[in-house]
């Protein structure tokens, strides 16, 4: 008979086993994401889609000959548990570097500790500005800033049909909204076309009728929309509700994917700029890294519309691995000195970086891609 | 034989640094501590006058806005031309500054709310961090809005041997915040033991006899609350300068609800509760982490909330002075 | 008929009943009277369940009913119109004595007894849509009274019907009383009034701190000195 | 001047609903003085069982509301049984804090059930606006209106025309005297606490469709019920129903015309001015139930 | 002629449109003990609360030392020298016997929120001065031995008399004490009979509102005499005895009449 003392032995083997299955211990990376609260589905996204890099990483033999082990922290979407996670990946689980925030606000809130441990962190959505200009040294983005993005939406004005003349913003009350009416205003009024209103809403409303009524009463014909997934979404239909009659296009690369098993009424087409477009991996930079990580997640079976935002966390832990190679051991300094060599082909494109920011305190900033797809009656295409 | 045991917990509080450097447990019971001195302000309020404010994260919010824009200094409009301009202040002043807005606000809720109790005073406290929530948000050229205060300074202080130098480390955070915690403990106490303190257990116990015996109502509650928000006002400037970033967000209300759970378990209306209960509450989300699912993490402290209030209701410190001689 | 054994009941850590025992027989009318806070009310809402007894029994025909709720005395037949006569304020009259009549299911027979209600108080009637805050005191008094009948109890217990009546009122409340027992019902009472009270009534206990320290008919109690006593301090 | 019209209809839509989350809200606590935190976590379940009959179960839409509405009922119902009916004694505070605790493990457990992406619940109305004018509005929301109105005048038929209702009214203004009468106090907070859950639950499940569904939908929302019943007086129906227009009027139009920011803010600070004036709310606790 | 300390003059009181006080006329001499009697649901209850501030006339006015004192706060009337006791809940309940004496002391101190977060020499010396008034009191109460219990442990009798010597504590020019002797037994009643006298000889003035004859009629000097929310008779006791207005109030119109 099996008595207690025995099963408790065989307990603590067992994960003593399984981690020795391997040849050597894991390099731990740190994550760090909005897994519960109110924007919680995003982060889930990125996270999923860091698991799957890591899979991908660990069944090509990891790196520098050991696995790789993702240690994910929930931050509960409020800044205050963004360091206090930061702080237990680092200073509990001796994490050399983080990935993370999501909203530019975790991402700055943790700022100031990664100086103090001197640790560096991958930023994969975080859009503000303030993050790569603010002197910190330790901090390298891979997502891009809203004046990156409206520069880049710049260039396919052409493309619009009728044209863009007269610009109107519909902009969730954060850093995120109000950093993307302020960027494009700027890109586009550089090109000559006029800026109307812009109304702004909490990040909780859900009722939009006020302001979309409001911005009926502007001679624009096309409204910036900037807000999470869910607010894109309720502002698309709620603008067909209230007869807004405008071009409507999303930025901030996240597509709101409900509305392709619930079209809107015919006529109605809206444009989202999107760093990665699942619907043709065929046409990304890369297009087998980009068909990779599409299979991974599908063969998951988790939400074809996470693949929008699930490739930041994929391509962040590519990032990570890519520079602990060239590094040669997972060590903070020596990942962080690395990371400035780093170029790799991800799912957006090519990654590296740039310096930016006050001298001698430069930040990272990668150059990413952007596409335009369209929606119209719950099919997409690309602009 | 209790004043030996103080002071006993503190040295040896005081001592930890030392004994463990781990900076992660000094990192958890420094942000503990900060909340554990909310919650030792709170008490205040709801332990010795019985009022239970569901928006006390106001004051902790205020203090940490009054503090972080003290430092960062500011240059906003009032309309018709007019500028107010500051330019950057020392910590301390922000400290301090924290401390008489906060403060300050709460003599204006003391004055608004304690015009109606029950549950109508709750809702209206509740009310209350809403506003605040909403003008942080908005207010952007005071505030950044949601696009929070960064950079703000750290905490400044003489050290020995090194003069006045700012407090990155670990430990000097640490006992910093602890140093803070003693003295709103001792703050407390002194209420407390006071004739303000016996008037307001008098009130709490039997009103219209504490009136009867001359104690004037509003007056006692109200040096009460801005006794309370003041010392919340001075966790929200430690907690700003230790977390460098002050958001909207220090408004929401799961905070308040920590603080006040905090009370509760430990026991409302002694003078140890909250620092016991801070503890438990304080180190619970940390304790929990990894051990559980996110989600998970949630419902087992929603979960160990009901537990503690359905059968614990007096909180764990009166429960241990009945075991204890 | 009602029968009270050694019963001891309170609240929180103060006993306000200590041992009381009283009975109630058939068709009888017996008052309880005392001084304030000597436990009168305390034993009518002991009897009814309102609240709990510690320790002793209490028997209806013999059967033991203590402890039981509420509802489960009502639905054996005792009903209580308890004191400063607490109608329903925003319920009006008509809803008032149909609360009464709650636990009954023959339509018929509570529409018979409303009509009777309201003929034995006309001005019920005239009132019958208005809410029972608007009444006067006497009005809802007699509301009170008639919603306590409307279950068709076979014991009613009164909690000082007469309180802060007018003289007038007062009378006409007695005489409500005393019509109830004559139609056969039986009436257990409580009344600061005290005289009035032992005039009325068959048999009557003494409450004095929550023991029971007299008994007897109203006549035998009405001329002792302990009952002078506790009311006008031998005075008269 | 179209402008104003058009957030006069939009204001009407929105207050429905709001008085609809408010009444529930202000019943339970008439009846069982309890504030109850769990109102906006009930309201999301609501919407997620809407969710679950439409596109997971493939039932009729109209039968999922009815379905959500009940199961709202059935969750309030073992909460009440589970929660408040052992703590009937505690203090009003005691019972604040374990609604709350209970609110956190519901969102929480929604959360888990259902991840934390959004949800749309399809439904068989056109998705084009009805136009009269200048005004225009969708035909779910005008069904939403509608049945909204019809619940309210249900339940206040409820609660005036039948015995449990006056047993109800009865318990409210008088919980002893009605145990005399012989009414079951447990039997009637249960059923109170069930109906608002209800109600509270069948606000979100037609909400759900207008909107979208999400664990942390209840927040906002549960806060604005508690500004609704605040308005017009804790305990008051008809205070609940006004309160509901007024918050939804007052949102529409100050967000319309004032500023879109601070929409979210004008019900907390109208709540705050009116407890600064009338701090009973604006219509008398007197006549609160019925 | 003693001075009047308090006056009443035509005071009324409607609660929800029921009269609780019709017309309410009487004065209360500094030095002595005035009885304030009647049927219950007669107004004296009603008449104890306005006067004392916790709720507010109709009509009338009340004047203490000549002052009018209708419609302030009941802490700002305490202040003034006008203290009651209660007649249910007499403690302050989770408090012990002790610390009640003290906080009816309040007034007694001035201590604020300075003194109370540096407390030196002034403030120490009240709180030493407060801490032996309360033993005092507890002295004179006779409830020195359980100064350490909870009130609300003490006997029923106990707690009405620590509620008593609550109401006096902090020296009130006028006392007003509702129903002292409800509920008591008779030996509890002699010891409350003492104590009342002992706080006159204080120097204190009562008014008194009691059910138990006997007591009203051996403490009272003068009695004034309430039924409907009107005063029927008033005077010295041996005159209230003879009124045959009082016994019909009291024993109903049956008992007069025969």
């Amino acid at each position: 008979m099996m008595n207690r003392r025995t099963l408790l032995l065989a307990g603590l083997a067992m994960p003593a086993l399984s981690r020795h299955g391997f040849a050597a211990d894991p390099i731990r990376i740190g994550m760090t994401q909005p897994l519960t609260g109110a924007v919680a589905a995003s982060g889930n996204y990125v996270a999923n889609g860091a698991k799957i890099a890591v899979e991908v990483l660990n069944a090509a033999g990891g790196v520098l000959g050991r696995p790789i082990e993702l240690v994910l922290e929930d931050n509960k979407s409020n800044p205050r548990e963004a360091v206090a996670a930061a702080e237990k990946l680092v200073l509990r689980d001796k994490v050399p570097v983080l990935i993370g925030a999501w909203s530019s606000t975790f991402t700055l809130a943790i700022m100031p500790k990664l100086i103090e441990y001197k640790v560096p962190m991958i930023v994969e959505t975080s859009s503000a500005a303030r993050i790569t200009t603010s002197g910190n040294p330790w901090v390298f983005r891979i997502a891009p800033t809203s004046e990156m993005e409206a520069v880049a939406f710049a260039e396919l004005l052409g493309k619009f049909d009728p044209p863009i003349r007269k610009i109107d913003f519909l902009s969730v009350n954060n850093d995120f909204g109000r950093g993307a009416a302020e960027k494009f205003s700027a890109a586009l009024g550089a090109k000559g076309i006029r800026i109307g209103r812009t109304e702004t809403m909490t990040p909780e409303a859900t009722d939009l009728a006020a302001q979309i009524t409001a911005l009926r009463q502007s001679d624009g014909d096309t409204v910036f929309l900037t807000t999470g997934v869910e607010q894109q979404t309720l502002a698309l239909r709620q603008a067909v509700e209230q007869r807004l009659g405008k071009r409507i296009v999303t930025t901030g690369g996240s597509f709101p994917d409900q509305l392709l098993a619930n079209p809107l009424p015919p006529g109605n087409t809206s444009y989202h700029i999107l760093f990665y477009a699942p619907w043709f991996p065929e046409r990304a930079p890369h297009p087998q890294i980009a068909e990779r990580y599409t299979a991974e997640w599908n063969k998951k079976g988790w939400e074809f519309a996470g693949l929008t935002e699930g490739f930041r966390g994929y391509d962040a832990v590519l990032t990570v691995a890519v520079a602990i190679k060239l590094a040669g051991k997972p060590e903070a300094e020596a990942i962080r000195a690395a990371l400035w060599k780093v170029k790799l082909a991800g799912v957006n494109g090519d990654i590296s970086f740039a310096k930016e920011g006050p001298a001698g305190q430069e930040s990272g900033q990668n150059k990413p891609n952007v596409s335009v797809v369209t929606l119209s009656e719950g099919k997409t295409g690309l602009l | 034989m209790n004043a030996l045991f103080a002071w006993g917990f503190v040295a040896a509080l005081a001592a930890l640094p030392l004994v463990f450097p781990d900076p992660y447990l000094l990192a958890v019971l420094t942000s503990a501590g900060i909340f554990i001195i909310g919650a030792i302000s709170l008490n205040l309020l709801l332990g010795y006058t019985g009022q239970l404010s569901l928006g006390h994260v106001a004051f902790f919010g205020l203090g940490a806005y009054a503090s972080a824009l003290a430092t960062l200094g500011f240059d906003i409009g009032i309309g018709f031309g007019w500028r107010v301009v500051l330019a950057p202040q020392p910590v301390w002043l922000g400290f301090l500054a924290a401390i008489v807005v906060a403060g300050g606000f709460g003599w204006l809720l003391g004055r608004l709310a304690f015009r109606v109790r029950g549950a109508y005073f709750v809702i209206i406290t509740i009310c209350f961090a809403q506003v605040l929530r909403m003008v942080a948000l908005n207010w952007v050229e005071l505030t950044q809005g949601p696009m929070a205060l960064i950079s703000i300074p750290p905490f400044s202080l003489w050290w020995p041997g090194q003069g006045v130098v700012p407090l990155y480390r670990k430990d000097q955070n640490y006992w910093l915040v602890l140093a803070v915690a003693v003295l709103a403990f001792l703050l407390v106490r002194q209420v407390v033991r006071s004739r303000i303190g016996r008037a307001l257990v008098a009130l709490r116990a039997n009103e219209p006899l504490a009136r009867s015996v001359g104690i004037r109502v509003t007056h006692y509650l109200v040096i009460a609350a801005v006794l309370s928000a003041g010392i919340a006002g001075a966790a929200g400037s430690l907690f700003a300068h230790y977390v460098r970033i002050v958001d909207p967000d220090v408004f929401l209300f799961i905070y308040t609800v920590t603080m006040v759970i905090m009370v509760v378990t430990g026991g409302k209306g002694t003078l140890w509760g909250p620092v016991v209960g801070g503890l438990v509450f304080g180190l619970m989300p940390d304790l929990l982490r990894g051990t559980a699912p996110p989600e998970a993490q949630w419902i087992i402290y929603g979960a160990a909330m009901i537990l503690f209030v359905m059968f614990l209701p007096r909180g764990i410190v009166p429960a241990l002075a009945r075991r204890l001689p | 008929m009602l029968r009270l054994e050694g019963v001891s009941a309170g609240y929180g850590r103060i006993a306000a009943l200590a041992e009381v025992s009283l009975e109630v027989r058939e068709g009888e009318l017996v008052s309880l009277i005392g001084a304030n806070g000597a436990g009168k009310s305390t034993t009518l809402r002991t009897i009814s369940g309102l609240l709990k007894l510690t320790t002793g029994r209490i028997t209806l025909d013999g059967k033991e009913i203590g402890n039981l709720p509420p509802r489960e005395i009502l639905a054996r037949g005792i009903a209580h119109c308890p004191e400063g006569r607490r109608v329903f304020p925003h319920l009006s009259v008509r809803e008032n004595l149909a609360m009464g009549a709650l636990l009954r299911r023959d339509r018929a027979g509570i529409a018979q007894d409303l009509e009777a209600m309201y003929a034995r108080f006309p001005r019920l009637r005239e009132r019958s849509a208005q809410a029972a805050g608007t009444l006067s005191g006497g009005e809802q008094q007699m509301l009170a009274i008639a919603r306590a009948l409307m279950s068709r109890p076979r014991l009613v217990m009164f909690d000082e019907p007469s309180l802060g009546l007018a003289p007038s009122l007062v009378e006409q409340v007695f005489a409500i009383v005393r019509d109830i027992r004559a139609a056969g019902t039986t009436v257990l009472m409580v009344e600061q009034n005290a005289m009035a009270a032992l005039q009325l009534c068959d048999r009557a206990y003494l409450l004095e701190t929550g023991h029971v320290v007299r008994s007897g008919t109203g006549a035998e109690l009405l001329a002792s000195p302990d009952v002078r006593d506790a009311y006008l301090g031998g005075a008269i | 001047m179209d402008q104003a019209l058009q957030h006069l209809v939009n204001g009407t839509v929105l207050g429905g609903t709001y008085a609809l989350l408010g009444i529930g809200l202000t019943l339970v606590f008439g009846v069982m003085r309890v504030v109850n935190f769990t109102h906006g976590e009930l309201y999301a379940f609501g919407a997620y069982m809407t969710y679950a009959g439409v596109s997971l179960l493939g039932l009729n839409f109209y039968l999922s509301l009815a379905l959500a509405t009940l199961l709202g009922m059935a969750l309030g119902a073992s909460i009440e049984w589970l929660l408040l009916r052992p703590m009937r004694k505690a203090d009003i505070d005691s019972v604040m804090l374990v609604m709350i605790g209970a609110a956190l493990v519901l969102q929480n457990g929604e959360m888990w059930a259902w991840g934390g992406v959004a949800k749309l619940i399809p439904n068989p109305f056109p998705g084009t606006p009805l136009v009269v004018g200048p005004v225009s509005v969708m035909p779910l929301r005008l069904f939403v209106l509608v049945v909204s109105a019809a619940l309210l005048l249900g339940f206040w038929l409820l609660l005036d025309r039948t015995r449990i209702g006056m047993a109800m009214r009865a318990t409210f203004q008088d919980p002893e005297t009605a145990a005399l009468m012989g009414v079951r106090i447990g039997w009637v907070n249960t059923a109170t606490f069930a109906i608002g859950s209800g109600l509270a639950a069948a606000a979100g499940a037609l909400l759900g469709p207008v909107f979208m569904v999400s664990p942390t939908m209840g927040d906002l929302v549960g806060l604005k019920a508690f500004a609704i019943v605040i308005l017009g007086g804790l305990g008051s129906l008809p205070g609940a129903t006004i309160g509901g227009f007024a918050l939804g009027f007052v949102e529409e139009f100050a967000g319309g015309f004032v500023s879109t920011e601070y929409r979210d803010a004008f019900g907390f600070l109208l709540i705050i001015l009116i407890l600064a004036v009338r701090p009973q709310g604006l219509v008398p606790a007197k006549e609160r139930i019925g | 002629m003693t001075d009047v300390l308090l006056s009443v003059e035509g005071l009324g009181v409607q609660i929800g449109g029921l009269t609780a006080i019709a017309d309410m006329s009487f004065t209360v001499p500094a030095g002595e003990v005035v009885s304030l009697i009647g049927p219950n649901g007669a107004g004296k209850t009603t008449a104890f609360n306005v006067i004392t501030g916790y709720m507010r006339p109709t009509r009338g006015r009340i004047l203490f030392e000549g002052r009018p004192i209708a419609g302030l706060a009941p802490e700002r009337i305490a202040a003034r020298g006008l203290v009651r006791s209660f007649q249910r809940t007499s403690v302050f309940a989770g408090c012990t016997v002790f610390e009640n004496a003290l906080m009816a002391l309040h007034l007694r101190g001035r201590a604020g929120l300075l003194d109370a977060l540096l407390p030196f020499l002034r403030a120490r010396r009240e709180e030493a001065a407060l801490h032996a008034e309360a033993a005092d009191l507890l002295d004179l109460t006779g409830l020195a031995d359980r100064a350490g219990l909870p009130a609300e442990a003490l006997a029923y009798g106990e707690q009405r008399r620590l509620g008593i010597a609550m109401a006096a504590a902090a020296h009130p020019r006028l006392l007003l004490l509702d129903e002292p002797a409800a509920g008591l037994n008779p030996s509890e009643t002699a010891d409350c009979i003492a104590l009342i006298r002992g706080l006159k000889e204080r120097g204190m003035t009562v008014l008194l509102v009691e059910h138990d004859m006997a007591m009203v009629m051996r403490l009272s000097d003068r009695i004034v005499v309430l039924n409907q929310g009107r005063i029927i008779a008033s005077g010295p006791p041996a005159a209230i005895r003879q009124d045959p207005e009082v016994i019909r109030a009291y024993l109903g119109a049956a008992h007069a009449a025969a």
